[in-house]
């Protein structure tokens, strides 16, 4: 039965990717995209890949399509109908859809167990991690301890884009001069009765949501990432409904800065405390005097640190875009 | 802790610490001392690095101290040295040199986000550079890339942003057809260490899967590296960004690109793959030799000062890619050199623009008529640099062309003397656009273009120390050939 | 030690007249014969130590593996750089006549440029290697240009760049692929007697090489690779008599000479058929520019044409490959420099006197101008050949040469050269004396400024001096043939 | 089953070359950032395909069980972070969307030539 549903998905998958290239209204085509992301989110789920899922979900479906609605109100909503040389293109991807195709059957075969995949690295983050992190998310101990760097290139990916879209942002904007277009309170949403009730009555839960997600990464699906998208969603969600200037009040500027910053520094900082006490960079189990319980400690921390990061960057990004029209 | 182990780590960590405190820094002038103070520690712990690897100390470290295949493991060895010194070095001189220039070409308040952008694309070629892990080398790509779009995004002209739109959207494709190289390597092999990689891949060599992957990898790291169908981002990227950046990614960014693919294809698929040497030279030999007659030929005719000269880097990593695709000791020995040797004679040529960029705006050709005799210093280090370009004797840049036409004379037969004439071509028509350069700044008269007076002393003084630096490695290139050399055994050693 | 002093002298005294021309013009001035004199003094106290047979030889360091800057006095160099050092003094004598009388602008720049390029005609004559040979090489290109652009306005330019155009085209063009094959052919590019090439490379390969390297110095000015020599005619006389007597155009045929006898040795080209070429290239080049000269109106282009058959005699002398030949060759350098500087000393003194530059406005300057004229008589003799002066020596030795080797292609060609020659200069000396003024043509002038005449004088004496004691001479050329 | 043993890599495949095709004709600019967005979500369903095992669950371990097989837990760590570069690029590339429309007063990439040409 998983099969046919899996197949299902997977073409539905492919008709969405289609659609959103044959979309003339940008609007529909971002839309487009986000039920592009909660299929690929499905998709994860029945590959047993329970944390990709969630975050593709969370970050893919849910922060995507934000910034896009956000930049699509900035510029244009419908794409001008142009005819490009469609041949050499078209030729050039047909041939490299044939090359992959092509490579497809030498490949193991889905949930093949004698994969080579299966045989070398990964009994062993199986095996050890119960002896040596003794957490029962191998995905998390993986994330967060044998693959520890990844993850802090990761958190500096994050923390780049952020930075880069607020040295962009922050330049004048030529066409300033003319006219300030919203009336200096942005109001937020004009028919907003129904929205702001729920909403206010949604906000807490969706935090409580994300804290949960943060700190129950070692035993199930979640962790950093997922949680400080979830946690700034839900702050999206509160500017929307409130307006932007309240959503700045509660959450100013120099906070977000001070936690897009924080979040990344702690990362660096634990890895650089853990090369004080004699271990490698990133070596949790010289934390404390029991190395299993140093390296959850470590994996808490890190963990901590990403979801500071990730929220405090998405929640910067987004008033970026949303400060831009009255900047 | 004693730092000379952590050394490989370091060289990453210590960016990595500075880049979100020079983000909170509000004053200008603290956030520029901030990161000129970083780029420096981090070229002292590239010249220890290199010091170690010089005298036979192999640097292998374990992240989070777990054994190889299991955890990332950071490894230095001599190409890498030489590439670390490029990259800490162009930073460090770009850095110093440019205070005034960057000050004038970006808001106060923006500076502090500029110089952490900075901190993070020098953190991110380090770690490529620096790290041993397929996967890693990705995400370090990334890092680098996002970083070095945002500084080029910085540049004044309006024209610079669909540059870097540009920009961006090829060095996506480029990074994700890696990504895609790696997930198939290790689709087949169960594993993300390089030499593991080399080792598990023999037996699944032959298969489809692999040979794709071999396929998507150079694909992606040639389009990072601007070889040259795949580089009609980066004339305009280096025009357009502001001038010292220019100087920091002329010199390195494309190089570490090039890193990579060298490390891949001769640690990984040269050995295993049957004639993958025969691919790798078939593919890449016609590839230099367009590079470097068809960009050459462009540099001719471009007015554009700067676009010229980024034309002329595309030339130059014909020559790189020339030298490698011999598949020889001698020829890997000449492109490591030119690696090398390129970045200074480069990165001198566009400090010296940078310094006539105080004064004289728009940086066409004709711009910069007759300004020699107001800048006698200026173009004095322009010309050096431009000897060093051409490759004239008791220049860095002609130790890398006589190494690199011994080796393809070396080659032997018909092909050896093509190439030579390809070579010979190549460094004349560097001498004429140099010389058009020369003439232009030193003949044309100054017409009624504003008084210009020299560049400030700072910027001078580091122009002419790379300058200068061009003449030492003409002369005693001891260094760079030594590192050269062992670069070359250590990737064709695992060739047998 | 020595040698590096010979290099460093013209090297720190460019500076000091940097300096100098700062302060005023005499101190540039006195700076300037001090250094030409030091210059002077070290590069003859080298002559008795080769005379003796001893070859001093240093090397300075070691660039990569295999080519290191190392210095080595045989014959031939020793005989190169006495002959330009020396020249150097008469020139910078003449220099301070030509340019006070012509009021030039920017001098300082044109003597510091003029002691780089000495510094660098030293290290080519000196040169121990392939590498050092070809890195002064290229100083000398770069340090001249200036001078050839002295001027500035858009001619000068455009010919200067043809200037440069070719010989930096020739030198990294052919120059530096031929000096890398010798590199990897031989092991080494070091001179050694009897020439390192002998069993590496067989057949074709021996013509081809060869090719690269005499196409390659482009400053030998053999014919298709001439162009820049009467393009470099637009530099100031001085500038010139520099490149035609004392250092650029000698520094092409000597490091021809050089390569041909040390890298390539006379016996293994003489076994190589294919290298027989060099001969016939050479003579035509001779035959050609010979022609050329005769339908030139300008005196400084015909001299040029003129100095470019010359040279050839030098390389054709030495593609004879017999030891008289080559003997020949190096005295025929010496004389053709004594004369062609005289010749262009003369041009120069015209110039500066009467700003005479074309043939036919020198009728009746014999009487205006009798100690020019008369040195510019003895130079042009020297050139024909007549035998009170020097460039008969030379022509004597080659043409025994050639007798020894029964080259008649050779021989043939000496006469011809020496008829033609004889057609270009004999008219010019007859309209000089014989042929009364024409009236009111040019303003009346007297003779050129004291320094220059000075000038004159010396070399003239030193073109018939040469004839008669030239022991010395043979004795070090000699050593040349025989080990 | 056969099939569907490679009926994942046929749709990488096929999604793959959608995001490229769109990247390559598409002339406007968000169209473009679209297709890049597909690309390399196309690339994340490469990864994940690997780590499935016949019959395996998630890889979390719980503590009584013991005769459980799992998936591979490292295609979705990789994946994890891939996602975030994804966005990371996105968000950079919008943003740089924003700044041109506001340059150029058009987002089209023909339009922005042509003002380049003229000026």
């Amino acid at each position: 039965m998983i099969i046919i549903f899996a197949v299902f998905l997977l073409t539905l998958l492919v008709i969405t990717a289609i659609a959103i290239v044959r979309a003339e209204n940008l609007f529909v085509a971002v839309m487009l995209m986000a039920i592009f992301s909660l299929l690929m989110a499905a998709n994860f789920f029945i590959l047993d890949a329970a944390d990709v899922a969630l975050t593709e979900a969370a970050i893919g479906a849910g922060v995507t399509t934000v910034i896009f609605l956000g930049a699509l109100s900035l510029t244009a909503e419908n794409e001008k109908k142009v005819e490009l040389s469609r041949g050499v293109a078209m030729s050039i991807v047909t041939a490299t859809t044939l090359l992959l195709i092509y490579a497809t059957f030498e490949k193991p075969k889905l949930g093949d167990p004698e994969a080579p995949v299966h045989q070398h690295v990964a009994p062993w983050y199986l095996s050890e991690t119960p002896k040596l992190i003794d957490i029962p998310n191998v995905v998390t101990a993986v994330l967060g301890s044998f693959r520890a760097y990844d993850t802090l290139g990761e958190v500096f990916v994050v923390f780049t884009a952020c930075i880069g879209v607020l040295f962009l942002l922050s330049a004048k904007n030529p066409a300033d001069k003319q006219s300030r277009r919203t009336p200096p309170e942005s109001i937020g949403l004009r028919h907003h009765l129904i929205p702001k009730v729920v909403g206010r009555l949604l906000f807490p839960f969706i935090v409580l949501f994300g804290l949960y997600v943060q700190f129950h990464g070692e035993y199930g699906p979640g962790g950093g990432f997922q949680a400080g998208a979830i946690i700034a969603t839900g702050i999206i969600l509160f500017a929307l409904l409130e307006g932007e200037k309240t959503a700045l009040a509660a959450v100013p500027h120099s906070v977000m800065m001070a936690m897009v910053a924080g979040g990344a520094l702690l990362y660096t900082m634990v890895g650089v405390v853990t090369m004080f006490m004699g271990g490698n960079f990133l070596d949790y189990s010289v934390l404390s005097s029991n190395p299993v319980f140093g390296q959850q400690m470590g994996i808490i921390l890190i963990e901590a640190g990403v979801g500071i990061t990730v929220c405090g960057a998405l929640l910067a990004i987004f008033h970026a875009f949303a400060a831009r029209e009255n900047y | 802790m004693n730092p000379t182990e952590h050394l490989a780590a370091l060289q990453v960590v210590v960016p990595f610490l500075a880049a979100p405190l020079i983000v909170l820094l509000k004053a200008k002038r603290l956030a520029w001392a901030a990161t000129t103070l970083t780029s420096l520690l981090t070229f002292c712990i590239a010249i220890a690095l290199t010091m170690g690897v010089l005298d036979g100390q192999n640097y292998q470290y374990f992240m989070g101290s777990w054994p190889a295949p299991y955890g990332i493991e950071l490894k230095v060895d001599a190409f890498s040295a030489v590439v670390l010194l490029i990259i800490t070095g162009a930073s460090t001189s770009a850095l110093i040199a440019g205070y005034h220039s960057l000050d004038k070409q970006i808001g106060a308040k923006r500076q502090p986000m500029f110089f952490a952008a900075w901190i993070l694309a020098l953190a991110g070629l380090a770690g490529i550079v620096v790290s041993a892990d397929a996967f890693n080398i990705f995400v370090f790509m990334e890092i680098s890339s996002l970083a070095s779009y945002v500084l080029v995004a910085g540049g004044p002209d309006r024209r610079a942003l669909p540059a870097v739109f540009k920009y961006l959207i090829f060095g996506t494709i480029g990074a994700t057809f890696y990504l895609i190289g790696v997930g198939l390597i290790y689709m087949m092999t169960g594993t993300l260490n390089i030499e593991d990689m080399g080792v598990r891949i023999a037996d699944v060599a032959d298969q489809s899967p692999v040979l794709v992957a071999a396929g998507f990898i150079t694909v992606g790291l040639a389009l990072k590296a601007a070889l040259f169908p795949l580089h009609i981002w980066l004339p305009n990227a280096y025009t357009f960004a502001p001038h010292i950046v220019t100087v920091f990614l002329a010199a390195c960014a494309t190089k570490v690109s090039l890193y990579v693919l060298f490390r891949f294809d001769f640690f990984v698929f040269q050995e295993n793959l049957g004639g993958q040497q025969l691919h790798f030279t078939f593919f890449f030999l016609p590839l230099s030799v367009f590079a470097i007659l068809i960009a050459s030929a462009v540099a001719l005719f471009e007015r554009n000062l700067k676009r010229l000269l980024a034309w002329s880097s595309v030339a130059q990593i014909g020559y790189i890619v020339l030298g490698a695709s011999l598949v020889s000791i001698a020829g890997l020995t000449a492109s490591v050199l030119h690696v090398f040797n390129h970045a200074i004679a480069k990165g001198s040529l566009f400090l010296a623009v940078a310094c006539l960029a105080c004064h004289i705006k728009r940086l066409r050709l004709t711009d910069i008529a007759g300004c020699a005799k107001a800048m006698p210093w200026t173009m004095g280090a322009m010309v050096l640099a431009g000897l060093s370009l051409i490759g004239v004797p008791g220049t860095a840049g002609f130790i890398s062309k006589w190494y690199l036409i011994s080796a393809v004379l070396e080659l032997g037969g018909a092909t050896g003397v093509f190439l030579t004439a390809v070579i010979v071509l190549g460094s004349l028509m560097a001498v004429i656009y140099v010389w058009r350069i020369v003439e232009y700044a030193y003949f044309k008269p100054q017409g009624k273009k504003p008084a210009v007076s020299e560049a400030p002393f700072g910027i001078l003084a580091i122009t002419w120390i790379v300058a200068i630096g061009n003449l030492y490695f003409g002369i005693n290139p001891e260094l760079a050939v030594t590192l050269s050399e062992s670069a070359a055994s250590v990737l064709m050693g695992h060739n047998k | 030690m020595t040698i590096i002093a010979s290099l460093v002298i013209p090297f720190i005294g460019a500076i000091g007249i940097a300096l100098a021309g700062r302060f005023n013009d005499n101190l540039r001035e006195a700076v300037t014969l001090i250094t030409a004199g030091l210059l002077a003094w070290t590069v003859w106290s080298l002559l008795p130590e080769i005379l003796a047979g001893g070859r001093p030889a240093i090397s300075v360091g070691e660039i990569v593996p295999g080519i290191e800057i190392a210095f080595k006095v045989e014959p031939l160099g020793m005989l190169f750089a006495a002959l330009a050092s020396g020249l150097w003094i008469v020139n910078s004598i003449y220099s301070i006549g030509y340019m006070r009388g012509n009021q030039e602008k920017n001098q300082t720049r044109f003597y510091t440029f003029f002691a780089i390029a000495l510094s660098a005609a030293m290290g080519i004559a000196f040169s121990g290697n392939l590498f050092t040979l070809f890195l002064f090489y290229e100083v000398l290109t770069l340090s001249t240009y200036p001078l050839v652009s002295h001027k500035g306005d858009e001619k000068t330019v455009r010919s200067a760049r043809v200037y440069l155009g070719v010989l930096i085209t020739t030198s990294i063009g052919l120059f530096l692929p031929a000096i890398i094959w010798t590199y990897i052919a031989a092991g080494t590019g070091d001179f050694t007697m009897g020439g390192i090439l002998a069993g590496k490379i067989s057949g074709p390969e021996v013509g081809l090489l060869l090719g690269l390297f005499v196409f390659g110095i482009g400053k030998a000015a053999v014919m298709p690779v001439h162009r820049w020599l009467p393009a470099a005619m637009v530099a100031p006389t001085p500038v010139s008599a520099l490149l035609h007597a004392v250092a650029v155009v000698k520094a092409g045929v000597f490091s021809i000479t050089k390569i041909i006898v040390y890298v390539f040795g006379i016996d293994f080209l003489a076994s190589a058929p294919s290298a027989d070429w060099l001969m016939y290239a050479a003579a035509f080049t001779i035959i050609a520019a010979s022609l050329v000269a005769l339908k030139q109106t300008n005196l400084k282009r015909l001299l040029a044409y003129s100095t470019i058959a010359q040279l050839s005699y030098v390389v054709m002398a030495t593609a004879i490959l017999k030891p008289l030949a080559e003997i020949g060759a190096a005295i025929h350098m010496v004389a053709h420099a004594f004369g062609k500087i005289t010749l262009f000393f003369a041009a120069g003194a015209i110039y500066v006197a009467s700003k005479k530059t074309e043939l036919y406005q020198l009728r009746g300057i014999g009487h205006r101008m009798p100690w020019t004229m008369t040195a510019f008589t003895i130079g042009a003799l020297s050139m024909i050949g007549v035998p009170p002066t020097a460039g008969f020596v030379s022509k004597w030795y080659i043409l025994a040469g050639a007798f020894e080797a029964d080259n008649y292609v050779a021989i043939a060609t000496i006469i011809g050269s020496t008829v033609l020659n004889a057609a270009y200069f004999l008219p010019i000396i007859y309209y000089a004396w014989f042929v009364p003024e024409k009236p009111g043509v040019g303003k009346d002038h007297g003779e050129a400024p004291m320094m220059a005449v000075l000038a004159l004088t010396i070399t003239a004496t030193l073109t018939i001096g040469f004839f008669l004691f030239n022991a010395t001479a043979l004795e070090l050329e000699r050593q040349l043939v025989s080990p | 089953m056969e099939l569907l043993g490679y009926y994942n890599y046929w749709v990488f495949a096929i999604v793959l070359m959608v995001g490229f095709y769109a990247v390559i004709v598409r002339n406007n600019l968000i169209k473009k950032l679209l297709g890049l967005a597909i690309f390399q979500s196309a690339v994340f369903l490469m990864y994940i395909t690997m780590d499935k095992v016949e019959g395996a669950t998630a890889p979390i371990i719980q503590e009584g069980v013991t005769d459980q097989i799992y998936s591979n837990p490292l295609p979705q760590v990789l994946i994890l972070t891939a996602i975030v570069v994804g966005v990371s690029t996105t968000a950079l590339g919008l943003a740089m969307v924003v700044r041109i429309k506001e340059a150029y007063g058009s987002i089209e990439e023909d339009d922005i030539i042509a003002k380049d040409r003229k000026s």
